[in-house]
């Protein structure tokens, strides 16, 4: 039985608890959250310093030949600081679709910058999108991160491109979005020239799975810190004269959270060790870890506002940027009962 | 047993709407519709004062000091053409609700005089001071402390969630007035004036960006000693009999507000093809189905003539609305998709339903949490014992 | 604000509370169960000392002239007690189907046979039922108390017949039930002559209307006993050296079984009340209170086992009565998300 | 971190399912796919005896005391295939998972010797009695009381649920032993021959009509003075110990058997339609997530090394699986509809499905309720302060 992390797996969740913890502290979360939602400096020294960037990709495409798992562990560590930075959409959906799928030379081209931080990429969906021989022509809605990303990553119905952010025909709106941290921008392409994928099927494929676990996984993260913080509040905070976590109506609660994160914990290890061992079940696993992680999430983070009380919904308490965060990934990639009804056609055998 | 109203009533309905639906497409156009709390205060305190003149300020109260005497249902019918007709919630709903009924109940006759007439003319704005940092849903443990000195009370401490203080003329204080009492015992409930040197009010920024709530910090505030209603240290007394008159027939206006709410999300997912969702339509049913027994309860709760008995309705439904509400705010959401967590505005500010969907979270805190309703219904409804209080 | 019960329904309730309590006891039930599910001597004098079997039915027609608020007092205080005997089927389905829809002869025939409890009948739907010239061939599949009726109320897609129990090619089969208080027949008919009722279409629309209200009402007094005898068994229940019902956790589910029943108790006289006075939101009214009632219920019955601890679950404690008839009526005349998917039909206009 | 088993491993499947597949088709075909606890009790020992003559009764013990020394990876494959090949549940899995441990950790040489051989060979079966009518949850209210006299310990008193009590020749018995204790002291752990004059065993019937546990009755019933797991007035340490072990490999075999049940309703809605109705699609999605994560946290669990860290996995499981079948139960009634709720049988017995939804109520009340499960999760696993006792 080997369904626990190595110690090299232990140590990589470690530093990266500690680099979260001490870099993405909620003065910098919250400055970066006045702007586009990037804290540059966390950004610049997770990619250049803490050389995380580039797990997930194949040492012989330039990367740290770990799998998932490794993705997992991070963005579970990112997720418990609702971290401002744009790892998700230009490292796990753009820098996982161009490995997968694109050509050699935009790997080569590409991989490298996204890896050291110094290109941001973001990744958007137009199912509209066409190439009518005069450029693509579309809009993608809701770009996480869009408005700091020089280039992109645009996928329609028939197809993955590469979209330079300056090319003629490109407008990009950042959008004032409920998840601060993550804000979303629209981005719409005229007549825009862009250089497709080699194999576009395979490269989204690869966002996909690689964003299903990295979204259940920085949910994961972040429904545990809801807990924990919650504990923490509960151990000090006095009311009737008791210690309100000396209620059994408030144990009862952190202990439903536990049940669930227990749970959570489960389906992401599960989803990203399957796939990075291509079991049969990867897709199902991967499913499920969406949709019931971010669901974990969204309950944690809404019972961390109730058990704080007044001061849980105010501003200035951190935990509305947890709750934002749960419904941003509930709503990301297909809801929850998208996902249900994908794992649902598998059971009664209605997909190949 | 009977729901229909009778054809007097409908001919007083008809009446409100024809006042309210006049003043929202006359004067008072400007303000038809708004649904935050914190928007127009200059405008809608004119507004009170209109509602004053014409004497629909406060229409259940007794005609010598400026209601009207109704009925109960014509109460109701007041309230549901109120919330039809657009106009926003009431900015003196403290004064309306909680304060002139207090001061009806338990108030001398000088206070009666000095301010049932000016709340229903919409002339005197009334929030309350009770929760404090460390006495959130306990108000036991209230530590605001009130000394008689010089003929004044002097008050020192720090209020939170003083909703409206910002717009406020009064504010009515729970405090403790005897030095190392604790519990229930020794608090004084005094009314004082809002605008001196001693109060200093900040808004709370919340979750939704907007700031309904305020902290109020009392430093050597005062006021003159025959300020407190009943006698000092009976203020427990008071403050429970306060909290029992938040319930009643301003339930029906807010179940209006609640309608629109619940109709815009119908809208909403009529238009964008949310409603072909099997899952959608059940949630939308529920929702239908639970706001259709608030009312019914509320009518319940109105129609019991028999107060001796607890009311089942009326102990429940405060849980009942914010937990309706709360999942209310997820199905908008959940109908409205991404493009719910988008607004158009630059200064994260929110249309009505993302913004229902992030004010509700503190429905089921404020005014009691759900924690403690579930508490009272199990204590005071079903005869359970007392959640002990501890000595720390 | 007359939406309370008015003196006379008071006693009313009062008057078949004290009977159903006094009669409809466990010993009895039991006893019942064994056998037909009807306890006939309750049955008797219900019909015939209590004079209640005639509520709903129109003066005119020999009954009692009140409406569906007063046979949802009786239909609750019989559910309080899981009381064993026939109305639902004979007096509430059939009378009023005969009432609304059935021709003169057959309303005076038969409605005084029913109201004196003389006669029981049951009420089978059965979509397929046709009369092909040779008589009625079909089949009902669960008909409340149908081994103990003496004649059927049999409706089809296009028609409602007045069956009886031995003309010939009715085959009735008692079946083993979940709910040994209200057991279900299998009824076939092959080649069976009835007597079509005169506006099947009323008829049919009468015995829904009372049925779903009565099912709602019977939910409620049921709900509400389940909450009782709970609370009665926490205030005697010693448990860690405590009274059980001082447990926080335990109060809290008592209080949400009150939550619940409280909105149950509004939707039934809302149902009640709105159908006797012939409101436009009659027929959404009983949707809602069918299925949330129904929902409480089975919510309350669950909750009643659990917080009993083992012996909750034991055949001699009553708990696993209300929890089967619970279930029962959750799946009477159709589920809880077909009434509900009915008024979100009716919410989105989707209905005449 | 690796989820795929070994070359080895999957070498060692296939002569589990081998052996498994050809009893089932061959001497034992007649007790393949039983599920109920208390059918063919004859038959079920002889089967336990020919697991024990393979010595594949408790592979995970010691070879010297008739186990196999099997790795944990074996054990959890040995469950599943065991649940796999439609093999009933163990008669003597209180023996094999519960009794066998406790003794191995805290049992004397000749207790050892006396007893795991034999319960290793199917030889001796055993039941448990730990719960009293007074003391449902609360293992520290028991009152059994035994008293050493003559060499020998007399038992008296009362204990409930004692599964398989009317299939088993031993029972271990939590007796207080220390007249006028309370709470956890003064407790004993006695290990007591089943069959003799004074215990008297009765079952109970329960809702769906059968009888899976009894009342067990003591009435100066004897055993040896040496039949004592530890020390007199140490049961308490030794209880909780044994109640330690109930969470391991066979939670994998538990839940083949859930797999089983989940794949009957997934069948029935296929034939019935109700594989359609997308709202029944969601909760058997729902309930298929919700066993692969069973599977995925009791991997976790049996992975975990650190034993000195609390293991949430384990902690959480038994909450976790009660909850999710007791929904299992009620999602099969709603597939199968009125169908669920009449059988065939004149005798009140119920097919596999509705027996679910009736048996799986007990599922959130024995072995600790839902509430103790979360009052420990809450103070074990989140260092909440512990819930008084009373001291009525």
């Amino acid at each position: 039985m080997e369904f626990a992390f190595t110690s090299e797996q232990k140590m990589i969740a470690e530093t990266a608890r500690v680099f979260f913890t001490e870099n993405a502290t909620r003065e910098r979360t919250r400055q970066a959250m006045a702007c586009d939602g990037v804290d540059y400096a966390l950004w610049a020294s997770f990619c250049q310093e803490l050389g995380f960037s580039a797990i997930g990709i194949p040492e012989n495409l330039g990367g740290a030949g770990l799998g998932l798992v490794e993705m997992a562990i991070i963005a579970e560590a990112a997720g418990a600081q609702v971290a401002a930075f744009p790892m998700f959409g230009s490292l796990v959906l753009c820098a996982q679709a161009i490995a997968a799928g694109g050509g050699a030379g935009q790997r080569e081209d590409l991989l490298p910058r996204l890896m050291s931080g110094e290109t941001i990429a973001a990744y958007g969906h137009a199912a509209t999108l066409v190439d009518d021989g005069n450029g693509l022509s579309g809009e993608a809605a809701f770009v996480a991160h869009g408005a700091s990303a020089r280039i992109f990553v645009v996928t329609g119905n028939n197809g993955a491109w590469i979209v330079k952010a300056d090319a003629p025909g490109v407008s990009i709106a950042q959008l004032t979005t409920m998840d601060q941290t993550r804000p979303y921008a629209r981005v719409v392409l005229s007549g825009v020239v862009g250089e497709p994928l080699a194999q576009p099927g395979k490269a989204i494929a690869a966002a996909q799975r690689a964003g299903f676990v990295a979204i259940a996984a920085e949910a994961l993260g972040g429904a545990q810190a809801c807990l924990d913080r919650t504990v923490a509040y509960a151990r000090e905070r006095i009311q009737f004269g008791r210690s309100i976590g000396s209620f059994q109506a408030y144990k009862h609660r952190l202990a439903d959270m536990m049940i669930e994160i227990e749970q959570a914990r489960s389906a992401v290890y599960w989803a990203a060790c399957a796939t990075d061992e291509g079991a049969v079940d990867a897709e199902l696993a991967a499913h499920a870890a969406k949709s019931f992680a971010a669901d974990t999430y969204f309950m944690c983070a809404g019972n961390m506002i109730q058990l704080h009380g007044g001061i849980g919904f105010t501003w200035e308490h951190d935990a509305h940027l947890f709750f934002k965060r749960a419904r941003a990934l509930q709503s990301m990639l297909g809801n929850g009962d998208w996902h249900r009804e994908q794992v649902a056609a598998m059971i009664f055998g209605e997909m190949a | 047993m009977k729901l229909g109203f009778s054809t007097g009533d409908e001919l007083f309905r008809q009446e409100c709407a024809d006042w309210l639906n006049g003043q929202m497409s006359g004067e008072f156009k400007d303000i038809k519709g708004i649904t935050k709390l914190t928007a127009s205060p200059e405008r809608r305190k004119e507004w009170e004062q209109r509602l004053g003149e014409a004497r629909w300020g406060c229409i259940g109260w007794p005609i010598e000091w400026g209601g009207r005497g109704a009925t109960l249902g014509q109460q109701v019918i007041f309230a549901e053409e109120y919330a039809r007709a657009g106009v926003p919630g009431r900015v003196n709903h403290i004064g309306v609700e909680l304060a002139g009924p207090t001061i009806l109940a338990f108030g001398t006759p000088e206070q009666k005089q000095r301010f049932l007439p000016s709340i229903a003319k919409g002339m005197t704005i009334f929030c309350q001071g009770f929760s404090e940092p460390n006495a959130g849903s306990d108000l036991a443990g209230v530590r605001t402390a009130a000394r008689l000195e010089g003929g004044e009370w002097v008050v020192n401490g720090q209020k939170i969630w003083t909703s409206l203080a910002h717009i406020a003329d009064w504010i009515f204080v729970l405090s403790r007035s005897e030095k190392g009492s604790s519990g229930p015992n020794g608090l004084t409930f005094l009314m004082m004036e809002l605008r001196q040197p001693g109060i200093e009010v900040r808004g709370i920024k919340q979750i939704n960006g907007d700031s309904e709530f305020n902290e109020t910090f009392f430093t050597d505030a005062r006021c003159p000693a025959d300020s407190l209603i009943g006698a000092a240290g009976d203020g427990w007394r008071i403050a429970m009999g306060l909290l029992a008159f938040e319930r009643g027939v301003s339930t029906l206006g807010q179940q209006m507000g609640f309608r629109n709410e619940l109709d815009e999300i119908i809208r909403a997912a009529k238009e964008n093809g949310a409603a072909r969702s099997p899952l959608i339509r059940q949630r939308i049913a529920k929702a239908e189905i639970g706001l259709r027994l608030m009312r019914y309860g509320a009518l319940r709760m109105l129609s019991n003539a028999d107060h001796s008995k607890i009311d089942g309705a009326a102990l429940t439904y405060k849980i009942q609305w914010a937990s309706w509400r709360r999942g209310l705010g997820e199905l908008a959401m959940d109908v409205l998709g991404q493009a719910g967590e988008v607004t158009d505005t630059n200064d994260y500010e929110w249309a009505a339903l993302p913004n229902l969907f992030l004010f509700s979270r503190a429905d089921t805190i404020y005014g009691g949490t759900n924690q403690i309703q579930r508490n009272l219904i199990a204590e005071r409804g079903l005869g359970m014992p007392r959640e002990p209080r501890g000595d720390a």
